[in-house]
């Protein structure tokens, strides 16, 4: 299935780009949170970092819908 | 106009206050002028008994106030030529910043609150009362007009920011931003914790803050601004870490909770904080150009219901590494504050959605958040532990394995002082490469060093660690 | 501590100065104690010569920058026993705010910038040179650290802010909050514009102010603002209402403008200035909860290609008149700070978009915007034709109708005095109802009458007039 | 054809509404805002009233389309 990512703060800076559509098997939320992070070498374990899809934040075992844009959270400290 | 030097002692007859560094004086003398008008002289009169049970209570308060070591206070009355002063006032206060803060506190509060009435004699012949000042009564009736004019606050909304009660915890670039917008509204009382100093490379983005402020508390300097801002809202500064020895105790004591901290346990902390004793959260972090901010109610989803276990503070950096331009704290600091004033006022909250912000592409996205069953944070509970990966000393990691090696990532231009037997190889070497022993990475925060250890193990090493705080971690527990 | 009255003169010997009437005084003494150590006696050494030349430099400089009628500094060196004076600064303003400002400002700089050393003399019997603070040069080093660690900003981006000048127009509730922001990013000059007088009702909203600035000019308090927030940063204060007689100097003065007024002719006037002289506007405005903002670049599309016609202030109202909060003008102009910053580094500007928010919602909209072919604005006119609804004058509408009936649609219980001749006919009444002759309808501002005119005439009813800016712009006229 | 409306800020506090959906025959974007003011007295002449649709705004001779959302924005002079 086919996925648009979109990373926000560390991961972004991490992964060098704002969004990327990327080809994986069929997975759910908490598969590919850990499937993208180690890929790419986010330097974040996957407990740490939230994705949301339509506008909601998934829980780690909801399936992944092909076609669908994903947020990836990773905590913010900054203040 | 000169400036001179003296070898003999300076004379200035003051009583001796061998505690006493810094001495302010004011005198206040009649001037040839008034508002465009010549004067020949003033007239000075006084309900004595009042005035001076007045004068008394001020000095006494100044004096508590600003801890001063002394404080006189002398009004002329009667008919005074141009030239002859009419009110002298002499401070002495340990360090100058109180003596020249208690000196013009004393002369605005007396030019208020004092029964002393005014009479100019004018070169024209003519004479007249005047009026010193509009009363603090008077400016504070007007101030705040323009809120109670929007339908969605009018005099009950104001009503309600004014009995309420806010804790900010954190005075760095969010709470700097949060502090004028609340202040100004007239949010009761502010309660504001932050054990910092203010420190050269805040000022750009912390604008409550001057440049005479360096190396003094923060707590204590945001109090003095919200003061003078509205001397009508009631602050108090409080100059302590929030931890979980006096987080029941700071929370327990306003209504709403303001989040301005960049430690990612102190919100964890705060959150479990605030759902135990049903206390409203607003809290934001920021990343570049980009942040976000959300409120935590007591019903709504929490913190912990997006984060089940909590982040440690080495796993992402803050601002003072990653730096930051004034205007974003200031955008999501004033958001915040808007957090806490359309709570107040019952108007819409991010109770169930997290916002995101990037003020580069100006673009937001809006997530939903929801109930995590089972959630700790939301009973209350603060989730703690130190991940397996990350160790606290040298020594916990040698406990589990005698063989362990001790490697420096840092890059060789780094300060070169890495722990005693440890062997520099830097971040970029290790790239696709495993260790061969049990091995303790270490780097400057432990941001890096948790960075790799977390790649190591998605692959599949075990027994590798990451140094939580890294070397400026062991250098503050020496 | 007592405070007392006295009919008699308070003997305190200085030099007359008939027109001065605050003076203040600074005694600085040897104290018994220092970082907890016990003190006997202090020694002062200085570089006479240097410290001579710059303690001179210093005076005059506090002279010119407080508008000061004298200002005195000695200096003590030597050895110096516990309660002796060290240092003396005496200072004479026309008012008091001058007097205590200067003298703390000349006791802060003297001790950065003139060479004298303090040796102190421990009760151990040990002595330590000691440094008084840091300098004002090391404390602006670190200033942009946090800025300059940006990626997107870098040294590089410091320095092009450093460069820039930027004009800002009207220090109410949005330029009260783009000042400190660019001010602390380190904007190399600003030029400050409004002729308005601070109000008590400006300050919850508006917090570079403070109580004791109400009556006072707002570019000249601002501008104070500024200085103290960030010395480095050049500032200018004009306290001259921007219009088409001075438009063009000022413009041409800076690099960016910033528009932070709330009168819709200003906002066109700069709009136009702008695209006349090639320079960039950042523009908004609130109302309620929301607001928008967007910028206008040399080559983008601009706010007279929205709105081929000049809107008349009196067709919607001001913050006055609608009341606002203090978190939505500082959330637009922190909006705005952003947008100068982000031209400034290169970074993305809302130059084809408009941005919409509402505070109270938290959503956003961009409408994109486009270049109107034709559009006079963008070849640097000023559209201002007054619309044919609307008039200046009673007279003017007289001039047209001689029948002409003049028609208060206030409501009964607003101030009594309309115009002599008038009607009062509140506006509820003249729902569905046409007028048989010629009417000129008026209001407080020329708002409420606008909306009634507008209205009927959409509704094919001619001859009916609306009075510009109301009963107020007569009085204002007269 | 069917139109939602959403208001902004003097628009939307004399209308009394943020949004409203409306049936209209076909029609320009000039024609609208002219109507929609008149029809509720919202006391703007169109000349001063902008109409966006699907996220631009739109020039008066321009056709709205069926279905379709539009956004009026009044001038806006708060400061």
């Amino acid at each position: 299935m086919t996925l648009k990512v979109k990373y926000f703060a560390v991961l972004r800076e991490r992964r060098g780009l704002a969004e990327e559509t990327v080809e994986v098997e069929p997975t759910t939320a908490g598969g590919f949170t850990a499937w993208i992070l180690r890929e790419h070498s986010l330097g974040l374990p996957p407990a740490l970092v939230r994705l949301a899809m339509d506008g909601t934040f998934l829980a780690d075992d909801e399936p992944l819908r092909d076609g669908a844009e994903v947020v990836l959270i990773p905590p913010v400290a900054g203040g | 106009m000169r400036f001179s030097l003296t070898r003999e002692p300076i004379t200035v007859s003051r009583e001796p206050s061998p505690g006493a560094g810094g001495f302010v004086t004011f005198d206040g003398r009649v001037r040839d002028n008034a508002d465009g008008q010549s004067v020949l002289r003033l007239e000075y009169e006084a309900f004595d008994e009042m005035a001076l049970a007045e004068g008394q209570k001020l000095v006494e308060e100044a004096a508590a106030r600003f801890e001063l070591v002394d404080a006189d206070v002398v009004h002329r009355l009667g008919l005074l030529e141009v030239g002859e002063s009419a009110v002298v006032i002499t401070v002495a206060a340990p360090h100058r910043r109180e003596a020249f803060g208690a000196c013009e506190w004393i002369i605005d509060q007396l030019k208020w609150r004092v029964p002393i009435w005014k009479k100019e004699h004018y070169a024209s012949g003519e004479s007249e009362w005047v009026l010193a000042q509009a009363s603090p009564t008077e400016a504070t009736d007007g101030l705040y007009d323009r809120q109670i004019r929007m339908p969605e606050i009018g005099a009950e909304g104001q009503q309600k920011i004014g009995a309420a009660s806010v804790l900010l915890v954190g005075l760095g670039g969010l709470g700097a931003a949060v502090l004028p917008a609340l202040a100004g509204a007239g949010v009761g009382r502010l309660v504001l914790v932050d054990a910092d100093t203010v420190d050269a490379t805040n000022l750009h983005r912390q604008t409550i803050y001057r440049r005479s402020d360096v190396g003094r508390g923060k707590a204590e300097r945001a109090a003095r601004f919200a003061k003078e801002l509205n001397p009508s809202v009631d602050v108090a500064a409080v100059p302590e870490m929030l931890d979980a020895a006096n987080a029941e105790r700071l929370v327990q004591s306003c209504e709403i909770v303001v989040d301005g901290t960049d430690s990612l346990a102190t919100k964890f902390l705060l959150n479990a904080t605030c759902k135990r004793l049903g206390k409203t959260l607003v809290t934001a972090s920021i990343h570049g150009f980009e942040g976000q901010v959300f409120t935590v109610t007591p019903d709504g989803p929490c913190l912990q219901c997006l984060f089940p276990e909590t982040p440690t503070d080495g796993c992402v950096d803050t601002c003072a590494v990653n730096g930051t331009v004034s205007v974003v704290p200031a955008f999501f600091g004033v958001l915040q504050a808007n957090e806490v004033v359309q709570s107040l006022i019952g108007g819409p909250v991010l109770m169930d959605e997290l916002l995101l912000f990037d003020l580069a592409g100006k673009s937001m996205t809006k997530l939903r958040r929801w109930h995590r069953p089972g959630c700790r944070g939301c009973l209350g509970e603060f989730v703690s532990e130190t991940p397996g990966w990350e160790v606290d000393t040298v020594e916990e990691a040698q406990e589990r394995h005698a063989d362990l090696q001790v490697v420096d990532i840092r890059e060789l231009d780094e300060e070169p002082d890495g722990p005693v037997g440890s062997t520099r190889i830097p971040m970029g070497e290790w790239a696709g490469r495993v260790p061969e022993a049990p091995t303790l990475f270490i780097c400057a925060s432990g941001a890096r060093s948790g960075r790799l250890v977390v790649d190591m193990r998605s692959r599949g090493v075990s027994r590798v660690y990451s140094l939580r705080g890294g070397v400026h971690g062991m250098v503050e527990r020496n």
